[in-house]
């Protein structure tokens, strides 16, 4: 039998039979493509014309100045074409898609970036293209989900379990399930069976291998810990993947929500409340309940509130190469308001739990640290969520000008 | 005796078996009691129960939503396996329990296979575990003499079926097409081979489902595979028609 | 006297006295920047780590086999921080309030975009700042308002005159007239008295800069044409900039509105409807009436509904060195519809008049010739605008929806 | 007579000059008028006419909004021409017109002088033309024997309040501290000084403008400056009393 993607004890490939050749398939075409260097130089040159790798990175001075301890450096994969890191996971697929010689793609959104950026990838490489969406996700980021149709996309409204990004998934391996000659399913974050989850790390490590090199060059040292953001865990792998074998601190941070012990929130790692479980295809730690049924999780950031996690994350946390911690929703928003008047920068809720724990952090270090924050994506995506957590009066007032205008037609 | 002696059996008096599906606690627990009655009344040959997961990703819309309501009318595991013990002492055909891997995995496949046996129960379908992550569970089945239900898709290699069947105890269950439960299956030259590959990987008697739910359908499978799985279909019948409408539809099947 | 730049009959410096010390100064630090080779380098490595420059140059493949004629190949202004190009000339300026020792910034923003850029760069180099705006374009582009109080600018909505850009920009004068001792006013584009037009072309001028060497390096050869929407002029003369020496036409596209027959439009130099005036500190041409009334002006795009235009390109529309033609808001919806679709990248309504004009004339070259199109901004700041041209009903459904919930609490 | 030596002779009898500021045709023509009339009859010294423009890039938000007003209220160059001949004629004090360059620009500089000339205005005010800018303006102006009034400000440095001073004619505007017009002034000892370089700088009179607005301002100025100009704070009592409120304000003041 083949490998299967074990890290650990998690990983796995747990899916039905009828995906088996597919998923073989895949794993063909993923291991070709890791062992022929061509294909690393073919995707470091498209994501340099198209998007704009190398990301910059920036020395955060006012910040640092603000917490007096470490110098804080930011990773900018906010500046990316669709405006966060999933494109680089999402342009890789597309290489492999056109290897394969496919041409549909599907995919799972929950925040709507990975949808965007699918959408994006298909009109670009000619593929069609749907995204599964799940109604409440539908409901919150309709910006997205109108960009998505814009760019030719199909946007499926899942109405089914919780409505969110797991069903969606779920709803995306159905198509699968009976699209698979077809169409390629890209996953949007290193999770799901094998090869997704050590597939996508190594597209998103294109982050931490320019990071690594632009640090070095920048503050003439590695960083002491580096700081990232923990959904499905791609965005963090990406970044970890610089550092893995230098003497670096890696912190993963998770969705706090409304506090751990508030049972609101999407920890997986730095909570207790997660046991291990097989789901969507993977083994992990997953946030359920006792006989094994997938409990809700909140999140101030929709991109965060997912039930499991990397499988490779949690086996990190189990040898303990990786620490992971959690951020409030709170904390979260006073971070992200810091930061824009500091620095102006807007980064996603997501990404800005990164920045709340290197905040909390960085006053304890001495100026002879470097600390790095994966700033992952940006927040002008987030401005119905951003304008509600700051309750913003005029935002309101706009909007409901917005819709007495559209009732009055 | 081993279900697959059973099966045999069973096919010296009649030329096909019917096996149907139930979501355990939906629409109800007594609803669900109430349905396997009929089934068993309208002479089904075997039954699958399955324990309602949330994320079921291989069941189609309908089977989805009766696992969803099922959950959200209280269903738990510890009532499925106590439901489970309940129909086996009450009727004499061979049941199987269906779920998501992760619902063993979470109640310790170990413990959760001694309860199936005490129950009576003849083996499950673990649609998302293939047998090489099924390692523990094999063990654990076969300490109980559990049959385990595997699965051919036809896309699956002949090498693979081989494989599979050396896994396999009680039947192998065949489906039909690419495709979640509940969509339309046409039955093609395609088909015939697929299925002449199933029966030259393995000497278990063949089960196939997705997508059976007429009477022609079912006449076309006789004499082809040894079970016709209707699934999906009588859901819909028991959603339509409610519990009573669900023995004629069997009945009109065979 | 000194040079009050003039650019053949256009330009000059028409400003109340009060003023004239500030702008002798403002002058005198242009020109020592403009002497002193390490002005340019710490402006390009503060744009290399600071917004992601340089931005990528894109191959249109697609559009290219669409269109059947030139290769068409795309700056992706759109990529820098901020969304557009305007933080180029933004992220200059601050540089030079710095030289000159000013602890505030003021600025006008018609469609925001400025606005933003401005209030992030005071947030990046902790200069406070007020930013005005028209009370037209506060109602329609709320989203920025929005972002340039987070990023801690104050936001003055202009209530006077027809209030739009020009009269944000009067109000911008007014406030410089009271506090320029501490104060920089960061004009956005090539227009105003001496030295604006100048100093933001030339700090623009990294566009063209960048992608002449690009578009040689991709393409083996100079671009037959290079297009640029033209608003005041900025991105149109930043990217024109690295092309006057060659033989490159250049091509500047204004905003024809619902037809330049109609009188609702922008278009300065491509219609009959301007003429010769004094304005806003400079000469050039401009929609006024028989008296030198300025008129209103119209546009889909916010950012180039402007009465007056750079005094650079005036000149060079009499010299003919540059070509101007117009772009209608229903071409540019289309041309947007389709740049989305086949290409995957959204275009602000601003840039797509540029790539209106460039569709127009591929055809009619050869696959030898290569054309160059400034994606001056991205497209998801106009999502209001963009979802009510395309009439999207979930859009609408959308923002009742929201605004339904805001109007409960 | 030159306006100069008029403004000189003036002082003889008084010991400070007053000049008020209308925009014409705000709110209407009629009432412009009869504004002039009421200012006249109040014993004011000289006036300024504005014509209103679209971009009054230096004018502070009260005669921003007169402005605008007149412009909506139908007030147009021609008209505002036509409204000059006859209060000059109907009045025996010196007018000035005061407006932005592009009203003269797009008129044609030297038609627009003429009329000036034939209308019997004395001089004009053009807050947007630096003297580097008005090559055309001053020769139109010196052919048709006007007053170019040019500006001295608080950051104007000596030697360019010199050369300002060359080209300037009638008086020289001082404007009293960094700003638009309306708003307050605080009459400080660097007020004192700047005074002084204005008063070395040329020898023709000067008027001192921006924030006068009551008795005790002009009181103040008395001694120091020719004339002082009176130009928000007749608007804001225009538009707080109407027209019959213009007179006692201004008969007020001196
Ligand atoms: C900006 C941003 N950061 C982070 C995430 C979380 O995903 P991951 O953990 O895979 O990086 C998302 C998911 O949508 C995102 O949009
Ligand atoms: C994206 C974009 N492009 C173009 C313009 C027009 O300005 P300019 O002509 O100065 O480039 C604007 C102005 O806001 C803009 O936002």
């Amino acid at each position: 039998m083949t490998d299967r993607g074990y890290f650990g004890e998690f990983g796995g490939s747990f899916i039905p039979e009828i995906l088996v050749a597919t998923f073989e398939e895949l794993v063909q075409a993923y291991e070709d493509a890791r062992s022929d260097p061509s294909f690393w130089s073919q995707f470091v040159s498209l994501m340099g014309s198209y998007s704009c790798r190398p990301t910059p990175l920036t020395y955060a001075e006012n910040l640092t100045k603000h917490f007096g301890g470490a110098r804080i450096f930011v990773k900018r994969e906010d500046l990316n074409h669709t405006g966060a890191h999933k494109v680089n996971n999402v342009m890789g697929q597309g290489l492999l898609v056109q290897r394969m010689g496919k041409g549909r793609v599907i995919a799972e959104t929950g925040a709507g970036q990975h949808g965007v950026a699918t959408a994006t990838m298909a009109a670009k490489f000619g593929f069609s293209c749907t995204v599964y969406m799940g109604e409440v996700d539908v409901e919150r980021q309709r910006p997205n989900v109108f960009w998505m149709e814009r760019l030719g996309a199909e946007v499926v409204t899942v109405k089914e379990g919780t409505r969110i990004l797991k069903d969606a998934i779920n709803e995306a391996f159905r198509d699968w399930v009976t699209n698979m000659d077809d169409t390629h399913y890209v996953l949007g974050t290193a999770c799901g069976p094998h090869p997704f989850p050590e597939m996508v790390s190594w597209l998103q490590s294109i982050i931490g291998q320019e990071a690594r090199v632009q640090v070095l060059e920048a503050s003439g040292r590695l960083p002491t810990r580096v700081y990232a953001c923990v959904g499905g865990g791609s965005n963090a792998m990406g970044l970890f993947g610089g550092f893995f074998d230098d003497d670096v601190e890696l912190v993963g941070v998770e969705a706090g929500g409304r506090g751990l012990d508030s049972s609101a929130h999407a920890s997986r790692l730095a909570s207790a409340d997660a046991t291990r479980g097989v789901a969507q295809g993977y083994k992990t730690f997953f946030l359920q309940d006792r006989d094994g049924q997938m409990r809700e999780t909140h999140s101030v950031a929709a991109g965060l509130d997912y039930v499991g996690v990397s499988p490779i994350l949690a086996n990190l946390r189990e040898t303990g190469r990786v620490r992971f911690e959690a951020a409030t929703d709170a904390e979260v928003v006073e971070a992200l308001a810091l930061t824009m008047r500091k620095e102006g920068l807007i980064p996603a809720l997501e990404s800005a739990h990164a920045f709340v724990q290197a905040f909390k952090e960085a006053p304890e270090l001495s100026s002879d640290d470097v600390i790095l924050i994966n700033q992952s994506g940006r927040g002008d995506k987030d401005i119905f969520t951003i304008a509600d957590a700051f309750d913003d009066p005029g935002w309101k007032a706009f909007i409901c000008e917005k819709a007495r205008h559209y009732d009055a037609r | 005796m081993m279900l697959a002696d059973e099966i045999r059996e069973k096919r010296q008096e009649r030329d096909i078996l019917l096996m149907t599906h139930i979501v355990v606690g939906y629409p109800s627990f007594d609803d669900s009691l109430r349905v396997v009655e009929q089934m068993v009344a309208a002479g089904v040959d075997l039954m699958e129960l399955q324990i309602p997961f949330s994320e079921p990703i291989a069941d189609g819309p309908v089977i989805l939503r009766a696992n969803q309501q099922a959950l959200m009318a209280g269903s738990t595991v510890e009532r499925c396996l106590v439901f489970a013990e309940e129909v086996n002492r009450r009727f004499d055909i061979p049941f199987l329990l269906m779920t998501y891997y992760n619902i063993l995995f979470k109640y310790g496949v170990s413990d959760f296979t001694g309860r199936m046996a005490a129950a009576g129960i003849a083996g499950s379908i673990v649609p998302d575990l293939p047998p090489e992550e099924a390692k523990d569970y094999l063990e654990a089945m076969g300490r109980n003499a559990l049959e385990p239900i595997f699965i051919f898709s036809p896309n699956t290699r002949d090498e693979r079926m081989r494989v599979i069947a050396k896994h396999a105890g009680g039947f192998v269950y065949c489906v039909a097409r690419k495709g979640v439960t509940g969509a339309e299956t046409s039955f093609s030259d395609e088909f015939a081979a697929y299925l002449a590959r199933c029966r030259a990987a393995t000497d278990l008697p063949l089960a196939l489902g997705f997508g059976v739910k007429s009477r022609s359908d079912v006449d076309f499978l006789r004499g082809q595979v040894d079970i016709a799985v209707i699934g999906t279909e009588t859901l819909r019948v028991l959603d339509e028609h409610g519990v009573d409408g669900v023995r004629g539809f069997i009945e009109g099947l065979r």
